[in-house]
């Protein structure tokens, strides 16, 4: 049986196995579904060669799967966290209920993602990327919290956003007669000269799962409601389909060919205005999300926001359009999904063993939970942009594109600030959660169980080799960008010269970082173990003065209150009051619309004798 | 038989004008009328009146009846066109099997709602 | 407010009916010559007597050419009456002594209707026993027999119209139908095929198989009409 | 004896006639059984019919010897064979739901049966008829069962719907009535396929006048805003099982009469525009009206006559891929919408009002049913893997090849509004809060389950490979367009 | 002829003056009984458009039987249609 076939096949079966066994025990569904996402996974990596395709038709149309380099940039993405989360759910999800549902949806997700990178045509990528859309939700609601608020949301924003994808395929279909992604790409259909309208669709379809201004209402709240092993798949695999589509179409616009139609002024106009506005869609969504993770006192909520924050610099990238920043973006995309995954699988183990990720409640878990501790530190790191690891050259890849490339000095500034208020929101996850005195509630707490400590060690680890060695990450990115039409990128130092000096070589500075962070790490780890004072986090000596009484001394709460303040006017207008406005307004607007039916029979019969009459009037300019 | 030319008008007009005249008042009481009884009083009068345009348009100026007599063999050509006649004997038929369930409903109507006004029977809306 | 816009609408679907109506010119003859074949009506008026051996044409077309109607007509009145029995239906336990009427009736009117009732029920089954030869037919002869028990209903507080007979006569009727319909498919190939010779015209027995599925709808109209009387007249009146 | 399409109709009467006798005399259980065994012959013809079909091209069958203008006839194309083989197949399954549905006496349940197996027959019958008149008559008969057993439920409000029904139904046969009239007094004829032939002879504004009297006699019954306000009264008063039948036999029989009228009888470009428009303004009504109802039947009635608008809107497209994707729509919505009504009905079941919030937590205590609706609420939003999806892609890859874009964006924009709405029910069966007071739980017999189960297994099966029924979609679509042939195996039919 | 045309006339003014005594009179039995009139002149009407048949008929369900499934019904609800004054039939 062919490969493409055989991967979703075991990964659907899997999903319908573990729905079934998890009738008789939530870890046995488990094992199973991390067995068949291993399984596939093993096979995605080994089997399949890259550039082989299978063509079959079905329904009367022509459906193409096959595996291309980009596509595999975004598996590895997918099917190795994939992979961890789901070892990652059997102990986390061991004493919930229904978890039939859950393992069922998630690899119903996993499988729906896999998918996407195998389609070759708009159909079977619409066809899985609904599949992963409504297991997404179903996995979303599952704990039964919110369901209304966040869950209706989320599906209302992911129907925008699939109904303008499929208005755009069907459109590419009505145009240039073909299904195939690679057919309408030749045609020119994201040539934005020619088709404002299926870019833009498009674009609008993979901004919501990108959580891009103004699609992302949806995003902290999914992320946060949806169990947390699953919102590592979520942020960290699933807004990268997003990010996925964003570079395929924004990639093959940028490298259209335009001149044939470079005599038009104000086509190349337009191009450089979209980007423009994608560019700073993508710094405001960076900007917004890093001020709402600052106020936070959920850990879980924080990462959600942050998470938006980070899919916003990837935007920016994609939006510049040069080979650095696309470069950039890609590398984001793929540290992202590896440090929020990692972040994630920490909140998740946090929340299993103490109960809760409010950070007001619980610090000073370094103690208890070391390994957890541990992961937390170096993904935070990469999540910040401090050298040495891979948010860092990432985040400085992208200044660099921004000012060399696109002179986009403005939205330099922009992301710039916002980089600078994540090493804020950074350090209080960390401090908030691990760092400070233990509380009294937190004293039973234990280190999470070896099956999630694995997945998260094995992403840590991840983080510190390719914040060591980038070229790791840059090969694959390097290949997957030719196939969004970023001919002849040469990543081999040239392109890095301007960040790590030509002379480096990347490998002897991973071993330097390696050694620096090494010895942090020792230093940190033998400081901690010395026996230290441990005082309660409430209690606070006041240096004599006497409190005021509305001054709040516990500074676990309120953690940035001084900063809070002084942005207080951003977090005023919000797009979530909009858009829950306008649902308001359609509401009252279809509940004055259905009076229609007043419910008298009467009333009925005369609508008919109007209506007969309006056709009788018309008739003769009607049916000619 | 030669005044008919003359006659004709009036006799067009009395068919026609008629049929029309009944289908547009069982309309108004359809439209108007309140009362459940009248509603249905209004739909039979419109169907008498579909039924009687239906004859009209099969008739055919001094013919006879279509029906073949003994010595009558030849009539052919003088005959009404007797198909408007099968289709309308299908409709009155049918016409009554919809009024006796309309008053059926009626009746039922009245007893669940102890009234038989249309406006006021809408339990069921928007 | 809503009655000046019902006369509005009135006056402009009278409009269009008159305009329609005006085309279609009252009395003229639009069969053209029935020798030439060219329309339905022309071929039926023609081919009638040579074909089916059946006087009345409307007859023909009623039973044979577009039989296929009036077997659904006669099922729109057997599901007439089953609607009919479904939406008054009463259960059992709210079911209470049936008084049919106030008052017995005069006993001149039992008189009559008594004298009558046989009377009617033979001009009805004449007319559908002659429905191929003279004007009149099965729903005809039915609607008269059933206006002859309806007087009988109606004069007798105890005249139960027999459930048993009248289920009988509906299902056996209907049956008949469809089965000389059935016949005709098996024997000549299509369904409600006159499969019997036509025999010669103005005789009682002529027509093949139309005097006898007329009978046939003659006794089912009587029998659905009979059974929507009944159980209209079966309701407990408001107090 | 050779199958033939009149098997549909004479077979099915002739047990009506009969079920009184047999219940009588022989065994009162009879008057359950015999309809779903007619009901099944009917699928067993529908089947041998459909693959003598895909050899012949058309069955055309005379009745009574009389050739095509001159006599009734039948014609089991691939067009009116798809459809007539989706209404008997529903309706069967319908029968399987409703065979001990709810206790209720037996002279009650015999009338239920008859009726029910009544409203397929005219429905079958209706798809069938090569004959104007007949075909008028047969609508009758679906509506005096319609009628019915809208009411059928004493406890109901069903008179109520049954009446308003009766009253605009009564509308629509008056206004057939005089379409029927004039096209009588213009062509002298009432075959279809002669009327297809000659329509062009009728003078013009004759014809508009016919047209609009069929438009809007037959809109009535495919339930085309603003005639559709029978609609979910009759849909939500009226017995679960027959909603579904209602959805998925009764609707589609207008709108084949619709379809008929339209792109065989007259071929004016006007009358198509009149189906996208008149079908894009059903569905925005109908859909923003169901956003904000309590009955679940209610919602239900209203998505299913927004589903119709969308049907209507796929065949006013009128290309071979708009009504291959009419035709799947039509299919999925008989499949889904009767699934919707059938678990919907036992989600409710002891519940008067049907309110949504009293479905809070049903989930856990009918997980299959509760599952089940889920996979129909997915399906009929087209979401795949499931079939509705598919329909939803023709219908919309034939929007784009005519360019209509703003259409495009409107359907969507109505799918989006039917999410909301589906979801919301979805979720409250699983994780709503329960309210009011418990209301006791039914769980579904083994025969409403398995037909249940059948019509699940359909959405899944057609939704992972439509291959099975895009082949009968294809030849349906293209007898439709080829009027020609249709005029042609009508007039020319000779003793088979 | 004139005779013919005189009688036809008044008929048809008959026809439509009970159709319009039908719709607004307020006592249902008056009207349905006039409603029977309709019915009755339609079928004259049949009969002089050479329709024996459809007048029989008419005559038959339209005159007799119609009128006496309203004539049922009224008594089974109210006579008058403004439903204030109740005067059931006592019996007919």
């Amino acid at each position: 049986m062919n490969s493409f076939f055989l991967i979703l096949l075991i990964l659907f079966a899997g999903a319908g196995l573990s729905f079934v066994l998890g009738k008789i025990s939530s870890i046995i569904s488990g094992t199973v579904a991390f067995l068949s996402i291993a399984a596939a996974s093993a096979l995605f990596f080994t089997q399949i060669e890259m550039g082989s395709f299978i063509e079959f038709s079905l329904g009367g149309i022509q459906l193409q799967w096959g595996l291309n380099s980009y596509g595999y940039l975004f598996g590895i993405i997918v099917l190795g966290l994939g992979t961890l989360a789901s070892l990652y759910s059997i102990s986390y999800m061991q004493n919930k209920e229904r978890t039939s549902g859950f393992y069922f949806n998630f690899v119903l997700v996993i499988a729906g993602m896999t998918g996407i990178i195998f389609a070759n045509d708009f159909i079977s990528f619409f066809i899985f990327w609904e599949i992963m859309t409504w297991a997404s939700y179903l996995i979303i609601i599952y704990s039964g919290k919110n369901v209304k608020k966040i869950g209706i949301k989320y599906m209302i924003f992911s129907a925008i956003g699939a109904y303008s994808m499929l208005t755009a395929i069907v459109m590419i279909k009505g145009q240039y007669d073909t299904f195939l992604i690679s057919d309408a790409i030749n045609a020119g259909a994201f040539n934005f000269i020619d088709n404002i309208y299926i870019p833009i669709l498009l674009l609008i379809g993979f901004g919501v799962k990108a959580a891009t201004m103004p699609l992302h209402v949806w995003a902290p709240g999914a992320y946060n409601n949806a169990p947390t092993s699953f919102t590592v798949i979520f942020s960290g695999a699933m807004s990268k389909m997003g990010v996925l589509g964003m570079g395929l179409v924004l990639g093959h616009m940028f490298t259209a060919d335009r001149s044939g139609s470079l005599t038009n002024f104000f086509s190349g106009f337009s191009v450089i205005y979209l980007q423009q506005t994608i560019g700073w869609l993508g710094g405001i969504t960076a900007v917004i999300a890093t001020l709402y993770a600052l106020i936070q006192d959920d850990a879980k909520k924080l990462l959600a926001y942050s998470s938006i924050a980070q899919l916003g610099y990837i935007t920016v990238g994609l939006a510049t359009g040069t080979k650095l920043g696309v470069m950039a973006a890609l590398f984001l995309a793929v540290v992202h999904g590896i440090f929020k995954g990692a972040l994630f699988m920490v909140v998740g183990a946090v929340e299993r063993q103490a109960g809760t990720t409010d950070m007001t409640k619980i610090s000073g878990l370094i103690r208890k939970m070391p390994f957890t501790f541990l992961t937390a530190l170096i993904s935070i790191i990469a999540l910040a942009g401090i050298p040495p690891l891979g948010g860092f050259v990432g985040k400085w890849m992208l200044y660099e594109a921004l000012i060399t490339e696109s002179n986009s000095y403005f939205l330099v500034i922009v992301i710039f600030f916002s980089s600078t208020a994540a090493f804020l929101y950074s350090y209080r996850f960390l401090f908030g959660l691990f760092l400070g005195q233990e509380e009294k509630e937190t004293e039973q707490v234990k280190e999470a169980p070896i099956t999630m400590i694995i997945p998260m060690l094995v992403l840590a680890i991840l983080l510190v080799i390719t914040g060591a060695f980038p070229g790791l990450i840059f090969s694959p990115i390097a290949t997957a960008m030719e196939f969004i039409g970023f001919k002849d990128v040469t990543w081999n130092m040239s392109v890095l010269n301007n960040v790590w000096g030509n002379e480096m070589n990347l490998t002897y500075l991973g071993i330097t970082i390696g050694v620096v962070f090494v010895s942090i790490f020792a230093f940190i780890t033998l400081k901690g173990l010395k026996g230290t004072r441990y005082v309660g986090t409430k209690d606070i000596s006041t240096s004599g003065e006497i409190p005021y009484e509305n001054e709040n001394l516990t500074f676990q709460i309120n953690f940035f209150q001084p900063f809070v303040r002084a942005a207080a006017p951003m977090y005023k207008r919000s797009m979530n009051k909009i858009w829950n406005e306008l649902g308001n307004g359609l509401e009252a607007l279809f509940n004055f619309t259905r009076k229609i039916y007043t419910g008298n029979g009467q009333t009925y019969a005369l609508f008919v004798v109007i209506f007969l009459v309006l056709m009788l009037l018309f008739k003769d300019t009607l049916f000619v | 038989m030669q005044n008919f030319e003359q006659y004709n008008s009036i006799i067009t007009t009395g068919v026609y004008g008629s049929a029309i005249a009944l289908i547009l008042i069982g309309l108004y009481a359809v439209l108007i009328k309140k009362h459940l009884i009248k509603i249905v009083i209004g739909l039979s009068i419109i169907d008498a009146g579909v039924h009687l345009l239906f004859v009209a348009i099969g008739y055919i100026k001094g013919g006879t009846a279509p029906i073949f007599s003994p010595g009558n063999e030849d009539a052919v050509n003088k005959m009404v066109d007797p198909v408007p006649q099968a289709l309308v004997l299908t409709a009155i038929v049918i016409g009554f099997a919809v009024t006796a369930v309309a008053l059926s409903l009626v009746i039922r109507l009245y007893k669940h709602h102890n009234t038989a006004r249309i406006d006021q029977i809408k339990s069921l809306k928007w | 407010m809503k009655k000046v816009l019902v006369l509005v609408l009135l006056v402009i679907v009278g409009y269009f009916l008159t305009d329609t109506f005006n085309l279609i010119p009252f009395g003229e003859n639009r069969i053209g010559n029935p020798q030439d074949e060219q329309t339905v009506a022309g071929y039926y008026l023609n081919n009638t007597v040579e074909k089916t051996s059946v006087a009345n044409t409307v007859t023909a077309i009623v039973v044979n050419y577009r039989g296929f109607d009036t077997l659904g007509e006669v099922t729109v009145l057997f599901l007439a009456t089953t609607g009919l029995g479904s939406i008054l239906f009463r259960r059992k336990e709210d079911e209470e002594e049936i008084e049919r009427i106030n008052k017995p009736s005069s006993s001149l009117m039992q008189t009559g209707s008594r004298v009558l009732f046989p009377l009617i029920a033979l001009l009805g089954i004449y007319v559908f026993i002659h429905g191929h030869l003279t004007p009149g037919g099965g729903f005809q002869g039915g609607a008269i027999i059933a206006t002859g028990f309806l007087l009988m209903l109606i004069s007798y507080k105890n005249f139960k119209a027999g459930h048993t007979m009248l289920n009988w006569v509906e299902s056996l009727a209907g049956i008949t139908f469809v089965s000389i319909g059935l016949w005709g498919l098996l024997t000549g190939g299509t369904f409600l095929e006159n499969v019997l010779p036509a025999g010669e015209l103005n005789n009682l027995i002529s027509g093949g198989v139309i005097p006898i599925i007329y009978i046939a709808v003659g006794f089912k109209v009587a029998a659905e009409l009979t059974g929507v009387l009944d159980i209209l007249l079966n309701i407990k009146p408001k107090k | 004896m050779v199958i033939s399409p009149v098997h549909y109709i004479a077979v099915p009467l002739l047990a009506a006639f009969t079920i009184p006798l047999l219940s009588k005399y022989i065994h009162k259980e009879l008057a359950r059984i015999v309809p779903g065994i007619v009901l099944l012959y009917s699928v067993f013809v529908s089947i041998v019919l459909m693959m003598q079909v895909s050899e012949v091209g058309v069955i055309s069958e005379k009745i009574a010897g009389w050739s095509a203008p001159w006599g009734i006839n039948l014609m089991f194309t691939p067009f009116s064979g798809f459809l007539a083989s989706l209404m008997s197949v529903v309706g069967f399954l319908i029968w399987l739901y409703s065979y001990n549905f709810k206790k209720i006496e037996q002279s009650q349940s015999q009338k239920y049966h008859i009726l029910q197996m009544m409203m397929v027959t005219g429905a079958i019958g209706i798809v069938l008829t090569g004959d104007i008149f007949n075909l008028f008559v047969f609508m009758e008969i679906t509506a005096i069962t319609a009628y019915s057993l809208t009411s059928f439920y004493r406890e109901r409000d069903g008179a109520e719907a049954g009446f308003k029904y009766l009253l605009i139904g009564s509308f629509a046969s008056v206004m057939i009535l005089l379409a029927v009239m004039i096209l009588y007094t213009q062509l002298g004829t009432l075959n279809m396929a002669e009327i297809a032939q000659n329509a062009h002879l009728i003078p013009t504004p004759l014809r508009a006048t016919i047209l609009v009297l069929f438009l809007v006699g037959f809109g009535i019954e495919a339930e085309m805003f603003p005639l559709n306000g029978w609609a979910p009264d009759a849909y939500s008063q009226s017995p679960g099982p027959i909603g579904a039948a209602f959805a998925g036999i009764v609707v589609k029989a207008g709108v084949y009469a619709l379809i008929r009228v339209i792109f065989t009888l007259f071929d004016i470009h006007g009358a198509y525009d009149f189906l996208i428009y008149g079908g894009l303004i059903t569905m925005i009504i109908a859909e923003t009206a169901a956003v904000a109802q309590t009955n679940l039947k209610r919602m239900l009635a209203y998505s299913s006559i927004g589903q119709m608008g969308f049907v209507l809107i796929a065949f006013g497209i009128g290309t071979k891929t708009a009504i291959i994707g009419a035709l799947f729509l039509m299919f999925n919505h008989a499949v889904i919408k009767s699934l919707l009504f059938m678990s919907g009905s036992y989600l409710t079941y002891n519940s008067l009002n049907k309110k949504i919030s009293a479905l809070a937590g049903l989930g856990k205590k009918l997980p299959i049913v509760s599952l089940l609706f889920g996979l129909g609420a997915f399906a009929i939003v087209g979401l795949p893997p499931f079939s509705g999806f598919w329909s939803k892609l023709y219908v919309l890859t034939a929007a784009a090849d005519q360019n209509m874009l703003l259409l495009i964006m409107a359907i969507l924009a109505v799918s989006i509004i039917e999410i909301i709405y589906y979801f919301r029910v979805v979720s409250t069966l699983y994780y709503g809060k329960q309210e009011d007071e418990e209301i006791k739980v039914q769980k579904p017999s083994i025969n409403a389950m398995v037909s249940m189960l059948i019509l699940g297994a359909t959405i899944i099966v057609v939704g992972v490979y439509p291959d099975i029924i895009t082949h009968f979609l294809n030849n349906a679509a293209d007898m439709l367009l080829d009027k020609a042939s249709y005029i042609q195996a009508v007039l020319t039919q000779n003793i088979n | 002829m004139i005779t013919y045309v005189v009688i036809f006339s008044i008929l048809a003014v008959l026809l439509v003056a009970s159709a319009l005594y039908a719709v607004i009179q307020k006592d249902l039995l008056a009207a349905v009984i006039s409603t029977g009139v309709v019915s009755l002149i339609l079928s004259v009407f049949f009969y002089l458009m050479q329709a024996p048949d459809v007048a029989l008929t008419e005559a038959a369900i339209g005159i007799a039987l119609t009128t006496i499934i309203f004539v049922i019904t009224i008594r089974n609800t109210s006579r008058n249609e403004d439903e204030t004054v109740d005067n059931n039939l006592e019996k007919f």
